[in-house]
Parts: C-alpha cells; structure tokens; sequence
C-alpha cells in the first residue's frame, strides 16, 4: 500500500456537516430582518428593557427543546413535557415555601425530579417496544395527575426570590444578558458539541437514521435511547427553575400547560427532521427565538394578541418549507 | 454427518449444533462449522437454506436457540453485536447497514470510533479513510458525501471498508459480489488474499460458485437450514456442489416456446431519459419473451421503470400498438395494458401486512365489483383464490399476510397482481431474484405460459442464466445503451462479454460465469 | 331500566339531608377552592350537604360531564359557575326536568332556566371599581392597557366593557391603548405587559382581568423597575397578590369576599331546595345580614364589590 | 421508537384449547382487550353501586347519556384513523382548530345570516374539507411531515377562528335552539323501556362510523388506503395516485372536524371560537382514542370498532370515576386512569407481540 501521495485527504472538517447549516442562516437572517423591522415601527423593541425579557421567555423553552433534539434526532418524540414541567415546578416550589430550600438545593431536586420523569419515558419506550408518542401521550397524563396530587387544590403562595437569579431583576443579569438564557446557551453549546464531536453525539445520528443498522453496528442503542430522554427530563427540571422565576410569587396549575407543542415547534423550525437522523440545536435555539420574537412583535405592534399564532403558523411553514425545498434542489442534480 | 477436519484447536471460530427458528420457521438445524485462521470458508446453499442466519449468529444479530460456539478454542456466548465486534467478527452483511444522512467517513467508523478523550478523532479517521478508500478502490473525494447519494454498489463498497475498519480476526462477508462489477470483485479477492494472509479467518457467502475456485480454501453446502458437508474446495467442482445444494441431480428443461409471429406490441425509437440511457430502439410482439440482460447499474432496471411511467422520458418515441404514447403514470400504463413486475419485492413490491388477497387484487380494484368505487370482499377472495391456485401459491387461506411467506410465494403473489387483468405487454424486472431453484422453475413456467397466449413479456434482468433459458431474443444493455442482441443460442461467455464491455471474450480476465444448467458438465 | 324511577337512586344521596352541588370553571385555583371553604362553612352550619367538583381544565365540555353525573346523582340543588354560559343552559334545563334546582354562581347564565343567580357584585360594580382604582392612582388621566385572560370569558369581556365605557364617559383624558389575552398563564400574562410597556413608553397604567394576570401584570412592572410609575390593578386573590400590594407594584385589587360568596352560594341552594323565595333583603348570616335579591333580574347580590389593599390584605387567607 | 431486542422463540403449538387461544387473542388483538376491558369497568362499576360506594347510581341512563361526550371523540377518532393509517407518519395536529374555525363558520351560516340548516351543514363541512385540503397539500404534494403541516394549521386555524369571531361565541336564538339537535330522545317502537340516548349518536355518531367502516372495508378507496399506508413505494408501483389519495384522506379528516364543530354547536348552545382547541383542545384525545384503539401509528392498521371500543372504555370509565371519586379527585383521578389504560395495553400488545409472532 502506497501511503505516499498527492491526493487531497479528507479532512475532519469535511467529514461532517458543515458546523452551521443552510437552514439556520435562513433562520438567522429571518430573526435579523423582523428585529430590524420591529426595531424600525416599534423603537423600544431594540431596547435592553424589551429585549431582555424575550430572551427570559426564551430560555426554558429553548432549553427544553435542546433535550427534545436529542430525542427527535433519535426519530422519537416526547409530548410529555409540558406535564413533567408542571410536576417539577409545583414540587420544587412546594418544597421552596416549606423548607426555605437554598438556592442549589432548589435546582438539584428539580433536575432530579425532571431525570426521573425522563427516564421513567425513557426506559419505557427503549425496552418497551412501543412509539414514544404513545407512551409519552400516557406519561403525559400521568405527570399531570401527580402534578395536581402535589398541588392539592391549591396554588402555592408566597414562593421566595431563591430562584430570581435565574433572569429577574438586576440579580438576574450580568452584562446585561439575563443569567437563564446565559445558561441556556452555555448548554446549547455543549449539546451542540456533544452531538457533533463525541460518540455518544454520532450514535443518537446513527440511531435515528437506521436503528438496526446501529444495532449492527455495535451501538447499544436502547441505553442511547434511553439517555436521551433523561436527559431531556433533566433540562425539563432545569427549566421548571425558569418558569419559576419568570412567573410570579404564586404558581398556578397553568405552569407547563401546552408548552410540548411550543417545544417542538422550536425543534422543527429549527431543521431537525421529525423523521430522525438529521437536526441542530443551533437550530432549535434560533427556532425558539423566532416564535417568540413573533409573539413579541404581535404584541408590541399593537396587533390583536390572536393573531400571534396565526404568524408562527405560518412561519413553521416557510422555515420547513424551505428546507424541503433545499433539500428537493440538493436532491436534483 | 459433521465432515470438520480433525484438528480441533486450530480453529479461529467453531459453531457446534447451532439451531434457529423463526416462530414456526426452522431456519437452522443442527449446524456445524468451524473456521481456520488464514483460510477463506465458503458458505453456499439455495435461498433460503439459512446462511445469512448463520452468519448473522456469528455477528451477534440474531441469537442461537441452541448450540455452542468456541474462538479460538475457548467456549463463549455472543450476546450482542457488540461482544461479537470485541472478538474481531467483522460483518458485510447481504443489504449494507448503513446510515443515509451521515458522511461515508461516518458510516466507516460508527460504532468504532476513533476518539482523543470523549471527543472524536477526526483527524485521525480522515487519515485512516485514505487508506481505507483506496484499499477497496473508491476515491477519496467520496468519503466526505452522504451515503444516501450512493449507488447500491459503492455502498457495498463502503460496508467492506467499514468492516476492514476494525481489527478483523473474522471477516464475514455475505454475498459481496452480487451486485459488484468484476474490477470491483477483483479489488475485494485483493483485499481478501493480504487479509488471510495476515491471519485473518474469512467467511464468504456466494452465490456465483464459480468464483469460489478462485479465492476459497474450504467450502460448507448448506441446505434447509442444515450444514451438509464441509470440503476443501479442490475436491469439488461446479456440478458437485450445484446438486449437494439442491439434495439431487440438477435437470432444468428449458420451456419450448416457439418464435414470435404477433403483431408489435411494444416500440421504442431512440428512446432516453438523461443520465441513464440513451438512444434505445426495441421492439416486443405479442407472444415474444424478450431479455433484456444487463449488470447491475447498466440502466436496464431505467429503461423498465419509464416504460412502466415511473420515471419521465427525455427523448425518443414510445408505441404501443402502433399508436405513439407519452406515459406520465404507472396508472396510465396499465390503461394501455402495460403491467410491470417491480425488481424490489420487499420495497416495491409487497405490502407486507396486509393479506394476500389485497395483495392480489390491489392493481386491480375496479374489478371488485360493478358499482364504480365499491369493493366486494368476496370478489376480492375469489380472484385471490383464483390466482392462488393457477400460480400453485402455497398458503393456508388467502387471509394469511405476505409478510409470513416465504420469498418465493410472496414473489408469486406480487406477480398474481400484474396478471389479473390479461396485461398486453407484462415487464419483468428480476422476476426470480431472491428466489429458490423450485419457485423460480415454475415462475418460469408461469412466464411462457403468458407468452403463449399471446402477452407480450420484456424480462429484465442481470441473471444469466434466466435470460438465456427463458427468452426468445436477449438484448444486452451497457452504460445505457443496446450493445448486443442474441438467440438463446448464444454462449454465456458471449452475452456476459457484451454486457461487461469487453471485445473479445478472454476466458482469464473474464471468467465464464457457470452456472446450473443443463449442458454444463 | 329505572328510567322512571327518577333519579335519587344513588346510594349516598343521603338520606333527608339536602344535597346542594356545586360545580366551577376550575379546580385548584384559589378563587373557587375558596369558594368552596365558604360553601363547606356554611354547609355546617346550615346542616345540608355540600359537594364540589370541577374540572382540570376551564373547559366547558369537561365541566358538562361533572354536571352530568351531579344529575345522576341526583343532587336537590345545582349550582354551576359556568365557562360557557350558553351551553350551560341546556343542561341546566335537563336538571331542572329532573326535579334539580339550579343556579348559576360568579359568571351568569341569562339564557337559562335559572331561579336565582348568585351575584358576586353587578358587572358595573366590578367594572368602574377596577377603572377608579386604578385612575386615581394614575391621576385621572393617560394611557393604560389591559391583560385580560381568555380570549372567549363572558364575564371578563362584559367588564372589559364596562371599562371601555365608564373611561370614556368619566375620565376623558384616559385612554386603553390595547387589550391582549394572556390565556390563564401568569408568564405569559407578564411577558405580554412587559411588551405593552415597551410598545407604549407613555403607558402608566395596566389591568390584569383575573386571577392569573392581576399578579403578572404587577410583577411586570417590579421587573421593570417601573413600581410608582406604572400602576397596576386587577381582580387577583389576596394571597396571591399580597407581596405586590406590599411592594406598591399593585395598588388595588377589586374582588369581593370570595368564602363569603361560597356561603351564599351554599345558602341558596338550601333555600332553593326547601322551595323557599327569596325577600328582597335576605339574612343569611352574621357576615351577610342582609343581601338583596333583585327579583327583576332575579338575582342575589353579594354586596358592593371590595378593594383589597395592603391594609387589609392580610385578613384573608386565600 | 422501536428496537429489537432479543427475539424469544416459542415452539408452534398445535392443538391449543380454547383457553390459551383465548389468551392469545387477548394479549395481541387490540380489539379483544378493549372488550374486555369495557367489561370489566361495567362489572367493577356496577359491583361498587351494588355495594352503595358511588354516589350516584351508575345505571343503564347515566351510561347513556354520558354517551354524549362520545360522539366528538368518535368522530375525531375516525379522522385520526384515516389519516394515520394513511401512513409516512399520518397524523392531525389540526382537528381541534378546524372544529373551532368551522363551528365559526357554521354560527355566522345558521346563526346569523340564517342560511338553513341543509346549506349551514354543507358549509361547515366544505369549510371542513378546505382546511383539511390545506394539510392536504402540504403533507402529499409539498412533502411535509403531517406532524408539522399540522402543527402549523394548528396554530393558524386557531388564530383565524377567534379573529374572524371577534373572539366571541356566536349565541344567536337559532343557535340556541339547535341545541334540540342535541337532545336525549326516546327510541320509536322500543324506546319506552330503554334510557334515553342522545340525538347526536343517531344523527352523527352512528352514521359517520357506518360510512367510515363502508369507506375503510367496502370501498376501492379503503383498500387503496391500508395499501398505501402498509407500503407507499409499492403503492405507486401498482398505479395507485398515492399523493391524491392521501391528500383526501386529510381532507375527509377535515370534514369530520366540520361535523363535529356542527354537533358541538348543538350540544353547547353556541358557535365558539376556541370550541376545540380551549382546555387540552380536542386533537390530543383524539390521537389518545386512535392509539388506545389499536391503530398503528407507523400506518396501514386500524380498525373503526377500535375507534368506538376505545371510545365506550373511556367514556364509561371517566364518567364511573366521577361518581366513584367526589370532590376534586374524580376528574384527578380520570387522568391517571387514561394515562395507565394507553400505557399498558399498547405495552402488552407490543411485548406479547412478539412472543406470538404477530405483525
Ligand atoms: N426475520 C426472519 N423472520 C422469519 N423468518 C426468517 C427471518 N429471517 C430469515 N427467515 C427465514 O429463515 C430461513 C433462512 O433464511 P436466510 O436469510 O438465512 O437464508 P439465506 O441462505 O441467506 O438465503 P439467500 O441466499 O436468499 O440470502 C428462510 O426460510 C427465511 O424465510
Ligand atoms: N418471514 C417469515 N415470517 C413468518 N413465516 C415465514 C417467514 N418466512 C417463511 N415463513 C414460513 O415458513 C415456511 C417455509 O419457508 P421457506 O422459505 O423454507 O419456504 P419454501 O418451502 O422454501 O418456499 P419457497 O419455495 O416459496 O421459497 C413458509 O411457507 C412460510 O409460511
Ligand atoms: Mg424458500
Ligand atoms: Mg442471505
């Protein structure tokens, strides 16, 4: 074998995808172009004072939809969040007005409770043979059962300010940046490496777009599965702390409440293919920054507040579509 | 019955008593096989007979009802694939197991990654994708593309080099060559024979026996699931081990059918689609088989496909019966009277748990009763029952799903749905591929019987021996175009020189593929 | 089938004691578990039966089938806070053939076949409550918004209304810039006044039109930092709105005393079960010696609606 | 998602008594479990009204007129079966906006403009029909993920609904009056000795689950449908119109929304703007029934009588709890009894599957 040569070699770089794909310039542009109009016709929008408290809205829902990445790469899906954040949130805040729990503790139980919930879906639909939107439609149900066992008919009162680091006030903030999506993004950034740089990254690919012929491959695709899951249900945890924070000294059965499709919606504006193998949480983060810009915008525009929706519906078509189109010209030569 | 060789500690890999069913089905029964390091071991069986079971045993893909496995002397359980690609079990397996989206360089090293800490080391599998491409002769540049946007023979490729990847001290390769041009094969036998020769055990699953005296030491026929016996390959020949497959002495009649006077049913006039082929002239009359032979990405499988509507001409004419056509659809084909056999069964072809009567009638719906739009399930038994019969299906109840028969009757029922209304001109595109010697006689039989009452049948094809027996005049397709046509007549050597582009067929560079029939000795 | 041997075959429908219904828009939120602490009071001292239940979500076809199995059960007496006044009526009606009276508490069901209603305050009442506070605060003048909460609530749209008039007949140089619905989510109901606040630099007063945005819309402006120059007012339930009166994000918030309104409720159902009518002024009990009954309108009227400040904020306990 | 595990391998039994074929069907046929799971909710029931622990009786009339509830979830159910069982992730995020926007629609038609009631149902049902057409469009000739197709109508139906009603319900007298549509009836002939069923089973229910079990079993258009849901590369190799076929599967599901939006009108009294999507909205339960009824959500399985057992074992179930549990734990407890029913049957069928080498 001759190891002298002249050829180009492959290089890591060309090895993988490229680290920002076509689908989140799009995305970026987009954002860029309605802060800019927004900026022009509303001209506090480019202000610290409305720009801070979107990216607070933004935080636990991009946060959450880091996890549902990893799932959804996996070609599975998790429509129980909005359930777990309800449980984990009136768990934590209970806990918080009883025991005056200090500030890591507070965390640490919420993520706790979220990784349990997570693997709860987790070790069901990887051992359990059944699609994930079936199991998760059942555990949705279930969290939200216990989830009201905890709140007793009741909303908890006077929560303590434990949580404000988390984007309230001027606690909340270094620089300027509120401390949630802060965090948000700091893990965005390791998830974004974790998939694309380690093993365990190119394995949830693999499994998603062909789950025997990872098996085949000797990847032990069920723990894999599994992990993604958890560790949704952690982030979940993690951002039960952000609502707190965000919604005021009462919590309400409301908490939580629709947020799945909020979740997803993120996800897939942001490129990841529902169909598994294929996705970004760069993506996914600029996804969640859009739909909610959009129901920013509506709002501060004077607009009727109904019509928000109406605009990240069709905003979901023109991202995917999009993408469905780019990926239809790459198919053509 | 175990014919093993004596000296039990040289073995790399030994399977004792190795049993396997499927629900009901025994895939395996009672096999013996044992592996030298260094060697080359052949498996060879009729569809069906249960090597890729076996060997997927090995891979740790499926797992062993009964039996004993040994490496290298000591007793182990392979419970995983991962436990069978610690030991060194390399696998290609028959359908490449690979991950579209992801870059061939990925697809190389999933699961065996090279890493630097928890991080993946890019650089380090770049360096080693060089070396591998080259090894099984793809360039470099393809390492960086989606293995989506490969054909079916470069991802072949890719799985060899995957495998190749890992330290191999057992290399499994399932049908490699099948769909692998000769420059191909001959690259892998390269790559084999430095293998062996640095000790690696190699198992080689084939159908085209005549290879096998090229790169096997030891040969094992199976059949129905058992391990018949196990040989040097020197003490064998072709016909020996054709009928120890097959339990018997290989007779296959070729149907009679006499030259084709019908009117023209089908006309091509320098018909093309870009890219694929270009400029084909044919003609098919009523009654007529014609063959139109070609390898594997030759453009025989295009041609059939826009005949049918499934892809768009670019050029040329199309007349049925005389009268010019431009099909847009597969629908609008079978309004001419056009039916077409897809080549993938199990992709194109089966509706896998839905019953067999569906499965008959699905092309057909509007025959199930005379109220337009409405379907009578009664109708819909009677016509399965009907063909079920006529094409000797062998199943209980036409309720049963097709996904529970084996491949030679699921193949017989997606061929019942071109046949229940009388097609004019019926194409056929690998009619017997993944199909027994039994089930493939009588769909052979089946196919002259439709010529004789006058259908017009366009067999594609990339076996031999198929088109020889069963055609009226074989038309060889390469690099998308007519190169050559023949009588049944011709030679094998002939027809595979045309189809493979060489001038003058030179028995070296080209062997004479053989293959079971009748005037072979 | 025991068709027609009527309804209170139910083994618990308890002997002779009366069995009084009741069913709200939500459970487990504060305003109606206090209602029903009132209602679980008065049951005790009135010596009737008392049940509650409602549904997990403010959803009219989830309250149907509670209403559905209080008439199988037979109750004497059904009082239903309604989410969907209209659809209301046709049930109340199948009760009423059943021999159930019925009755619709805290939002009204015109269309119905109600006796009585049972009036926490007059739309008006709570209306130009809520406008006063908060346009005293704001000095009478300039722009202000509102948070209101479902887009479809029957009763917060008549306040709504009833806001949008009284401003402009009363205080001229006020002016509600915008109305946006929040859903019954507090953040959302925050995010959306921090975005009213943005959008409008001039805006110096907001309103959060029940018990999930008055908080929010308070907590908005101790965000923003804007407590003194932003005024806030709403209809949130003492406890939950305790730490922003304190604060002075909230000024006011208008409600009335929900137990008490619970008791009434209770109180009516016995009445309405013992065939009893009602005088036009009515003692019901030491805390509510003498409410009036409008027999025009044919309804029970609470009292005048009730400012809720920091001062007396902590005399409730929910 | 789905992963093999090691493969269990029984021997075939030949001669197997009634018991153990019994068992099987039990444990791998979806229909059979949710027969028997009805049973056993009537049978517990009734036992604890016998032994005086519910606090109303839950007789033969309750059960029929909590039946009421059935016929938006029956009717939505079968919209889901269709568009599932038409395969490539088949799914309608959207049924419970298009029930909101056409109810819209329907109000103004007979509510206020007071078109009749013949023109007022075909206008909700075209309007109907060209919401679901949009999905349509989307998933089969633009290629989008029905998940996401119908996320997005899901949003944008919703928003159009309210803001073409000025989000308010629409309660003119001639809505109010329609609610008769909605009426319990007594049977002609026989129904003097039978509890009185709502209308709405006998003008809607019952005819839509006929036309759909006809479209599904006995049409040209059913077969082609579990054809293309099994396997849609075959589909179009045998000359089916696959993306015609599935673009009107999605529109059907369209129609059925426009039915239900007529019905809920009727049975609240009023066209309103969030009618299907207030609450956990109308789509979520919808795809709950289709799961729970067996219907295979990766395509070409599903029956109707899954659709109506799994419907009836929900109905029933819910309104027993309700009289099993007072107070606030009754519609707490509905939700845990929902969550373990889809959770374990879908789990015992898709662990026994195997074991009986079903599909
Ligand atoms: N997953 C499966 N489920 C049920 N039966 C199977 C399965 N895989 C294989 N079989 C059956 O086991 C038997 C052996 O199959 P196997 O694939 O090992 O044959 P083979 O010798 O590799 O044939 P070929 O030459 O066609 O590749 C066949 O009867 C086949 O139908
Ligand atoms: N994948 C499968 N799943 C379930 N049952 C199967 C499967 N494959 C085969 N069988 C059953 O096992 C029987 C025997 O299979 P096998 O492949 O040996 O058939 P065969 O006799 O070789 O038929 P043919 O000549 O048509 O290939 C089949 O008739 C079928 O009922
Ligand atoms: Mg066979
Ligand atoms: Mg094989």
């Amino acid at each position: 074998m001759t190891t002298e040569t002249t050829t180009v070699r492959p290089t890591a770089r060309r090895i993988l995808p490229p680290p920002v794909t076509g689908q989140e310039f799009v995305l970026t542009g987009v954002i860029v172009a309605l802060w800019v109009l927004l900026g022009v016709f509303t001209p506090a929008f480019l202000t610290p004072g409305s720009i801070q408290p979107l990216l607070v809205s933004v935080a636990p829902i991009a946060l959450i939809g880091v996890g549902m990445t990893f799932i959804i790469i996996t070609a599975g899906i998790d429509v129980s969040v909005g359930g777990a954040i309800m449980l984990c949130a009136v768990i934590t805040a209970k806990m918080m007005v009883t025991a005056n729990l200090p500030l890591p503790l507070a965390v640490g139980l919420s993520i706790a409770a979220g990784l349990l919930l997570g693997l709860v879906n987790g070790v069901l639909i990887a051992y359990g043979r059944v699609h994930a939107i079936i199991i998760t439609f059942g555990t949705a149900n279930l969290f939200q059962f216990f989830a009201l066992r905890v709140f007793g008919s009741e909303t908890v009162n006077g929560i303590p300010g434990t949580l404000d680091v988390f984007g309230r006030g001027e606690a909340g903030r270094t620089l300027g940046v509120p401390h949630s999506f802060a965090i948000m993004i700091v893990i965005a950034a390791i998830a974004w490496w974790y998939l694309r740089h380690t093993t365990g990254g190119r394995h949830l690919f693999a499994i998603g777009g062909n789950a025997n012929a990872a098996r085949l491959a000797g990847i032990r695709v069920q723990p894999r599965v599994m992990v993604a899951y958890a560790v949704t249900g952690a982030l979940v945890g993690l951002a039960a702390c952000f609502f707190i924070a965000a919604g005021t000294s009462t919590l309400d059965q409301a908490v939580g409440s629709g947020r799945e499709l909020a979740v997803i919606a993120a996800v897939v504006i942001g490129g990841t293919s529902i169909l598994g193998g294929r996705g970004s949480v760069i993506g996914t983060v600029l996804g969640a920054i859009l739909v909610q810009t959009v129901t920013s915008g509506v709002t501060q525009l004077g607009w009727p507040s109904q019509l928000a929706t109406l605009f990240v519906g069709v905003f979901i078509i023109i991202a995917v579509g999009t993408d469905l189109l780019r990926q239809r010209v790459r198919a053509q030569p | 019955m175990s014919a093993l060789p004596a000296d039990e500690t040289a073995y790399r890999l030994e399977m004792r008593d190795i049993s396997k069913s499927y629900g009901g089905v025994r895939a395996i029964r009672h096999a013996d096989i044992a592996i030298r390091p260094g060697t080359v071991h052949a498996l060879v069986g009729e569809n069906g007979a249960g090597k890729s079971t076996l060997i997927k045993i090995i891979a740790g893909a499926e797992f062993a009802d009964a039996g004993a496995i040994s490496f290298n002397g000591e007793p182990i359980t392979i419970s995983s694939t991962t436990d069978a690609i610690q030991l060194g079990v390399q696998t290609v397996y028959q359908e490449p197991q690979l991950f579209p989206e992801l870059s061939v360089a990925e697809n190389v090293f999933v699961g065996r990654e090279l890493t630097r800490g928890v991080r993946v080391d890019w650089a380090r599998q770049a360096d080693q994708m060089h070396d591998l491409l080259a090894t099984v002769g793809l360039p470099d540049r393809i390492s960086t593309a989606p293995v989506g946007t490969l054909s079916i023979a470069e991802q072949q490729q890719v799985s060899i080099a995957k495998a190749l990847a890992g330290d191999a001290t057992v290399l499994i390769l399932d049908e490699p060559s099948a769909i692998l041009t000769d420059a191909e094969i001959e690259v892998l036998f390269t790559v084999i024979r430095r293998l062996t020769s640095a000790g690696v055990a190699v198992i080689y699953i084939s159908h085209r026996l005549d290879e096998l005296f090229r790169i096997a030491d030891v040969v094992t026929v199976m059949r129905d699931g058992e391990t018949i016996t196990t040989r040097p390959i020197g003490e064998l020949s072709v016909r020996q081990i054709a009928e120890l497959m097959v339990g018997g002495v290989v007779s296959e009649s070729r149907p009679q059918n006499g030259a084709a006077t019908g009117e023209v049913v089908l006309e091509l006039d320098g018909f093309s689609r870009t890219g694929r082929f270009d400029g084909v002239d044919l003609t098919v009359r009523s009654g007529e088989i014609v063959g139109l032979y070609g390898l594997v990405g030759s453009g025989a499988g295009d041609i059939a496909s826009v005949i049918y509507g499934m892809d768009k001409a670019t050029g040329g004419r199309m007349l049925v019966s005389g009268r010019p056509v431009t099909v847009r659809n597969p629908a609008q084909a079978k309004r001419l009277g056009i039916h077409l056999l897809p080549a993938n069964r199990s992709a194109q072809g089966a509706f896998s748990f839905q019953s067999i009567a569906l499965n008959i009638v699905v092309g057909e719906l509007g025959l199930l009763s005379r109220i337009p739009g409405w379907a009578s399930r009664r109708r819909e038994r009677a016509i399965a029952q009907e063909f079920i019969r006529r094409l000797a299906v062998k199943t209980p109840t036409e309720r049963q799903p097709i996904s529970a028969m084996s491949g030679g009757n699921a193949q017989k029922v997606v061929l019942a749905r071109q046949l229940v209304k009388r097609p004019a001109l019926l194409v056929l595109a690998e009619p017997t591929q993944g199909v027994d010697v039994g089930a493939k006689e009588e769909i052979h039989r089946i196919i002259s019987g439709l010529a004789d009452e006058g259908t017009a049948v366009l067999v594609v094809t990339s076996d031999l021996g198929e088109v020889l027996r069963i055609s009226d005049r074989i038309l060889v397709v390469r690099a998308g175009q007519i190169t050559a046509e023949f009588r049944p007549d011709a030679t094998q050597v002939e027809i595979l020189a045309a189809a493979a582009g060489a001038d003058t067929p030179d028995a070296d560079t080209t062997p004479a593929p053989i293959v079971i029939q009748e005037d072979q000795t | 089938t025991s068709r027609n041997d009527a309804a209170p075959s139910g083994a618990s429908a308890s002997g002779d004691k009366i069995t009084v219904a009741f069913v709200p828009k939500l459970q487990g939120i504060p305003y109606f578990e206090a209602m029903n602490a009132g209602g679980k009071a008065a049951a005790d001292e009135l010596g009737i039966e008392w049940l509650y239940q409602g549904p997990t979500t403010a959803d009219a076809a989830a309250q149907a089938d509670i209403v559905r199995s209080f008439i199988q059960q037979g109750v004497d007496a059904l009082i239903v806070a309604p989410n969907d006044p209209d659809s209301m009526a046709p049930l109340l009606k199948e009760a009423a053939d059943k021999g159930i009276k019925v009755a619709p508490a805290d939002t009204d069901a015109p269309n119905s076949v109600r006796e009585v209603f049972v009036n926490q305050a007059s739309v008006e009442g709570i209306g130009e409550a809520l406008t006063d506070s908060l346009l005293t605060a704001m000095g009478g003048k300039g722009d202000y918004a509102i948070v209101s909460c479902g887009e479809t609530a029957a009763n917060l749209n008549a306040w709504i209304d009833v806001q949008k008039k009284y401003t402009a007949s009363k205080y001229p140089d006020a002016n509600i810039v915008s109305v946006v619905y929040a859903g019954e989510d507090q953040a959302a109901a925050t995010s959306m006044a921090t975005d009213l606040m943005n959008a409008n630099p001039n805006l110096t007063g907001l309103v959060g039109e029940c018990t999930s945005s008055a908080p929010g819309v308070a907590q908005a402006v101790k965000d923003a930092g804007k407590i003194g120059t932003v005024f806030t007012t709403g209809l949130g339930t003492p406890m939950s709105m305790a730490p922003y009166l304190k604060d002075g994000s909230s000024i006011a918030s208008i409600l009335w005393n929900v137990q008490n309104l619970g008791y009434l409720t209770a109180w009516t159902g016995q009445q309405l079960a013992e065939g009893k009518t009602f005088a036009a002024t009515n003692n019901v009990s030491s805390d509510l010696p003498s409410v009036e009954f409008d027999s025009a309108s044919k309804t029970l009227l609470l009292g005048p609606a009730l400012v809720i400040t920091k001062d007396n904020v902590d005399t409730f306990s929910y | 998602m789905t992963t093999t595990a090691r493969p269990p391998v029984t021997a075939p039994a030949k001669n197997r008594n009634i018991l153990s074929r019994g068992l099987e069907a039990l444990l791998t046929q979806r229909i059979v479990l949710l027969a028997v799971l009805i049973v056993v909710v009537l049978v517990v029931m009734l036992s604890l009204d016998v032994g005086g622990f519910l606090s109303g009786s839950y007789n033969a009339d309750y059960l029929a007129s909590s039946l009421i509830s059935a016929v938006p979830l029956v009717l939505l159910g079968l919209a889901q079966l269709l568009v599932i069982v038409s395969g490539r992730g088949g799914i309608d995020l959207s049924v419970g906006s298009i029930v909101s926007l056409t109810g819209v629609v329907f109000g103004l038609a007979y509510g206020v403009w007071n078109l009749g009631f013949p023109a007022s149902l075909l206008i909700a049902v075209v309007t109907g029909i060209a919401c679901g057409a949009v999905n349509g469009v989307l998933v089969a000739y633009v290629g989008f993920p029905p998940l996401i197709a119908t996320l997005a109508t899901y949003y944008a139906f919703r928003s159009i609904a309210l803001v073409v009603s000025d989000q308010k319900p629409i309660n003119s007298q001639e809505i109010q009056d329609f609610y008769s549509a909605a009426q319990s009836i007594e049977l002609p002939l026989i129904g003097g000795s039978l509890p009185l069923i709502p209308l709405g089973i006998f003008t809607f229910l019952i005819p839509s689950v006929i036309v759909v079990w006809l479209v599904l079993n006995k049409t040209t258009f059913g077969r082609r449908l579990y054809a293309l849901g099994t396997n849609d590369v075959a589909a179009a190799w045998s000359g089916i119109d696959v993306r015609a076929n599935r673009m009107a599967v999605y529109a059907i599901s369209g129609a059925l929304a426009g039915l239900v939006a007529v019905v809920t009108v009727a049975q609240f009294a009023s066209a309103r703007p969030d009618a299907g999507t207030s609450g956990s909205g109308m789509a979520l339960p919808a795809i709950t029934i289709a799961v729970l009824g067996g219907v295979a959500i990766t395509g070409g399985i599903g029956r109707v009588s899954g659709i109506v057992l799994a419907t009836l074992l929900i109905v029933w179930l819910n309104a027993g709890i309700l009289l099993a549990l007072p107070g606030n734990d009754g519609t707490q407890f509905q939700l845990l009894a929902l969550g373990l029913v889809l959770i374990f049957a879908s789990l015992l069928n898709g662990l026994t599957k195997r074991k009986y080498g079903g599909i």
